[in-house]
């Protein structure tokens, strides 16, 4: 089967056929041999190399976690939900920010129709005895603030 | 005086968390029976599993849980524990609570109520210090009156000063200041925020000492007058006065500086009828001087480092002090072996400022193998209530060398995966990585210095191969997605063949 | 002679399971990397999992996978490792292969293969002991070539004797006997399961030991003359001659014992030209005379108690002396310092005749905390296969004293769960509260006589408090059945609420 | 609900009701506090006292572990499947023997149609280098061998 996934901005069409020991990225076939320890958790050998491969699933982003690096990325397939939300809040258009985590909210810095520019303030919460601030994913105007 | 043995035989755990499992098992190791108290937030959490007894104390907040000393006295009542044990951080420091024990005949598993209030305030802790003939910081050994008198101590003393809380902790009520014109303002902040957040305004003002080292002595006394000290923890690696990584023994501390310190520790420790198991802090300036910077009258969470390098278990050790027992071991028996570093691992996303992530933990690899201890309360399934502080676990690596202590842990931190929620797993790997600490060229300024530079890309795999290994995975992950939380697709021989599977439902 | 340094970049790993992990752990600790090879049961293996390469050897059985030299070799010469770690088993004993491994210019992580071919042959080892002036049981120093030899071998010892085959271990081809009516079908007996089981038919005789312990001492010696002990360990508790729990230091060897087997092992290392990490055995009767029995030319399974007690990482010192490296270490370094006890879980059902059991791990709850190191190589989800050692896992307790290393190991007991497939986790707690074991009343006929035994009913809860809990916990199960795989059902805030939802689909 | 549950050869009658922080075992009423932390792991607190009890099912019998004890039972539920399958297997009647594991059947011991006593060997089985005998659960006579 061919997939198209999208990671740090590039696309990479993978492709692999069912019972065999290869796979391609980019037309580039390379030997592979993978197994499922337990759900998203991938046991991968790719050209030799042994690479242990974690599925991070989250309401906002999917990732792997290779080595210790998290690497977030995309899969550009109309069946996917996941894809249509990528493409959503990419650089232009709306963004919406979400608060990470469940906290009180301790201050509103900023009102519906202020310009902001990126990493700004937006709002306050604290959670864990720490205050924190969402800040502006980017340069633009707030919409609307639901608290 | 002549105590003698009061056997205990079931102990009430005021904590939670990670502490709070390990005073469980040090329970069930001493044949003593452990009572764990929950919140509504701690339900599921694993000291309660793992108790013999278990009581809900109230809702989530602390203040209406594990702060609530009523509650526990008569939890501890009810159950019939002889002794209560209140781990680090709620109550543990509360003198009135330890005191309402001892008047409820039940033993509060610590130091005297009386020597927790000598220490617990700083300025009185300065003043025992002198009388103990212990260095400190030069400043005043008494809260401030007026901001007159905070103008004559500093000028007295010099510039840089530091102003702090006499009630205070964690940073809060602290001010530098640099210059006489800053110190009003100053005074004013740091009296206002002293009084918000300890309900005490006392101030006061000493010596700024430029790029001190964190460190500290474990001390051990018991209640026929015999005091020892255990050696020193460094814990210079810091993040807004809160400790990060803690290491023992300390790179700097040459044996002859360990037993000046340490008998320095002991003699504040006497002077003020201390007992059970403490901490003394001091900075360290480059030029090996070290000043006293305030006693912690309880266990510390970096015990365990302290615990690898002597071989011993200071929760065994606190109980058999509460008990009555005189020190099996003399000053002479206690020898460092080896290294040992802990990581505290918190919940919170150091991309993100530190932002703390509570929640669900999805997915949970946790490291083992040799020299590595962990300490901690989660496990695959735990939602990470946002109630309480967020450490999630304290990893250790202990070796013989400091070099093999810091390649072991960064080992262990390989293996390590927690899904779900963001962690400092990645953050504690690049410390470790860092030339200046593997040098142990740190100090309490070291971490922030660290953050202001642009994190390095991690070594020895391409990111160009990693991209490419993570877009198969990625792909796999994906042909899996409709049987991935089938046992089929976990017990698949091949990824290939379910992939394969995959499609066909499509 | 003059060994100069030569750095091990790249080691691969001739080994699986719990052994091959460790392995690769150590290599990462010493930035080296670590190449894995898995036969196709153990393609889900966790060594391969976090290995840096991995390789296929072959199908399951070992005769294809894991003892195919030229595979190994060619595996190696292809991905360019620089050495060779054979763990234990497999071919971690085989000269040929040893020596395979130098003409192939690859560092074989062990003896060189003179050495083991000395020291292999049990009763060549037996003539090396005589050479060493180490005492051993009295007997035969050659294979018997016939009855009437073995006849009078055994009138000038006197009986009771014992039979082994020159190859031999783990009991096979041996009997033991206590008239000579018995002699002549013994003899046969061994002579043909020794040629059986390893091709050989020469056996020996010597006297047999009544209720001996079984003590032996690790030995390190590099390649430039230097040798050293690390103590010894106790393994006296067995099982049809296979070890059960270890233990170092032994309860019943003084300093004196310990330094006078400990330069005897030495000087046997010596004179057989050994280097790298080597274990000798003894028996030790009852009235402290210790008699050499074999030597182990290899890392032993139960090599962590020595690692806790003497605070060294044996790998570690394995691969810096197959470097070429001196021993960082004399012999006065080495202390003892508290007590390790080590467990071998394995796949097995105590309740019926140890009958092995592997399978699907369905459920896993590994314990933690102070003291206990776990060495395994298994996970949730992990099916046991059925061709190798059902060995799971080595669980290690360590702690200041004997008695406190016992009551750590059974609070790891209780908390471990291993579901889906039987183990001898509840044999441990069996073994580890009588009150024999617990005074160190053991020899290696113990087991044997504890197992003759009716089990104890387990102390502390009775069996109907025990029944009345099961009972309402196998119904709140039930009530959940439905809903039991669903994430929702382990979010579910309460059982009751759930159990409620489950009844409503009904 | 009310679950009849059998333990030891005898049968318990477990009712609980939604909500309430009792249950009753044979007509006695006990404070009861339950949370499943994940599936097959339950956290019980009985009468203040903390149990953790672990579900154990495999294709012959469904047990709990408690306090490192494992403890059978059935489930008289006339929907549940191991609940005839237990009656099947009682002291009483045919018994089948499974082996527990995979494994090369070295030697047969007994015919069908031999009179058998309790725990005599009726198969050698070799796995994991070790042989070992399937044995007669109870007296009486051998049906049929399937190898």
């Amino acid at each position: 089967m061919k997939v198209e996934i999208e990671i740090a901005g590039r696309t990479r069409v993978v492709d692999f056929t069912r019972g065999e020991q290869t796979a391609s990225v980019d037309g580039v076939a390379i030997p592979v041999e993978a197994r499922l320890l337990r759900p998203g958790v991938l046991s991968l050998i790719v050209d030799g190399r042994a690479w242990r491969v974690i599925l991070e699933e989250s309401a906002s982003e999917t990732a792997v976690l290779i080595g210790g690096e998290r690497i977030p990325h995309s899969v550009n397939d109309p069946r996917s939900l996941k894809a249509r939300r990528a493409h959503a809040s990419g650089a232009d258009g709306p963004r919406p920010i979400k608060a990470s985590m469940p906290g009180r909210v301790v201050r509103v810095l900023a009102q519906p129709g202020d310009a902001v520019v990126a990493h700004e303030g937006i709002v306050v919460i604290e959670a864990m005895k720490m205050q924190n601030e969402l800040k502006s994913p980017k340069q633009g105007k707030v919409a609307e603030i639901r608290v | 005086m002549q105590i003698q043995f009061r056997p205990i035989k079931k102990v009430l755990i005021a904590n939670r968390g990670e502490i709070a499992l390990r005073l469980v098992r040090a329970c069930h190791e001493m044949g003593i029976t452990p009572v764990a108290v929950y919140s509504d937030a701690d339900r599921a959490a694993l000291h309660v599993l793992e108790a013999d007894e278990a009581y809900r104390l109230g809702p989530a907040p602390a203040s209406e849980s594990y702060l609530r000393g009523d509650l526990l006295l008569d939890i501890a009542r009810r159950t019939g524990a002889d002794a209560i044990h209140p781990g680090y951080g709620f109550l543990s420091e509360n003198a009135d609570f330890a005191e309402a024990c001892e008047q409820a005949g039940i033993k509060f598993i610590g130091p005297p109520a009386a020597a927790m209030r000598e220490l617990g305030s700083k300025t009185r802790a300065r003043q025992a210090a002198d009388r103990a003939g212990m260095p400190r910081t030069p400043g005043s050994t008494k809260g401030l009156a007026s901001l007159d008198e905070a103008r004559s101590v500093a000028a007295q003393i010099g510039y840089p000063v530091m102003l702090k809380a006499a009630a205070g902790g964690g940073g809060k009520g602290m001010r530098a200041v640099t210059r006489d014109e800053d110190l009003k303002s100053a005074f004013e902040a740091a009296q206002s925020e002293a009084e918000r957040a300890f309900g005490s305004s006392e101030v006061y003002l000493e010596k700024l000492i430029e790029r001190p080292r964190h460190i500290e002595i474990q001390v051990l006394a018991d209640e026929h007058g015999n005091s020892i000290y255990l050696g020193e923890r460094e814990c210079s690696v810091q993040r807004r006065h809160q400790k990060v990584i803690e290491e023992a023994p300390s790179a700097v501390v040459s044996p002859e500086l360990r037993q000046r310190m340490g008998e320095a520790a002991v003699r504040l420790a006497q002077s003020a009828g201390y007992t059970n198991a403490g901490t003394i802090e001091f900075l360290l300036d480059n030029a090996g001087n070290f000043y006293f910077l305030e006693m912690n009258t309880r266990l510390q969470v970096e015990h365990p480092v302290t615990e690898l390098v002597t071989g011993l278990d200071l929760v065994h050790l606190q109980i058999r002090i509460a008990q009555g027992e005189p020190l099996p071991l003399r000053q002479q028996d206690i020898e460092l072996r080896g290294h040992a570093i802990e990581c505290r691992v918190y919940a919170e996303d150091p991309d993100n400022g530190f932002f703390p992530s509570p929640g669900k933990i999805t997915r949970l690899v946790q490291p083992g193998g040799p020299g590595i201890r962990e300490d901690s309360g989660i496990y695959e399934g735990w939602v990470v209530p946002m109630d309480y502080d967020p450490m999630l676990s304290k990893l250790v690596a202990y070796a013989t060398t400091r070099e093999a202590a810091i390649t072991r842990m960064l080992r262990a931190l390989d293996e390590y995966v927690i899904g779900g929620i963001r962690t400092n797993l990645a953050f504690f790997r690049r410390i470790l990585r860092d030339p200046d600490f593997q040098a142990a060229r740190i100090d309490t300024g070291y971490l922030e210095r660290l953050l202001a530079q642009p994190a390095p890309k991690c070594p020895d795999i391409s990111t160009e191969e990693r991209e490419r290994v993570a877009a198969i995975a990625a792909a796999i992950f994906e042909s899996q997605r409709p049987a991935a939380t089938t046992a089929a697709a976990t017990q698949s021989a091949n990824a290939w063949k379910s992939a394969a599977r995959a499609e066909g439902l499509r």
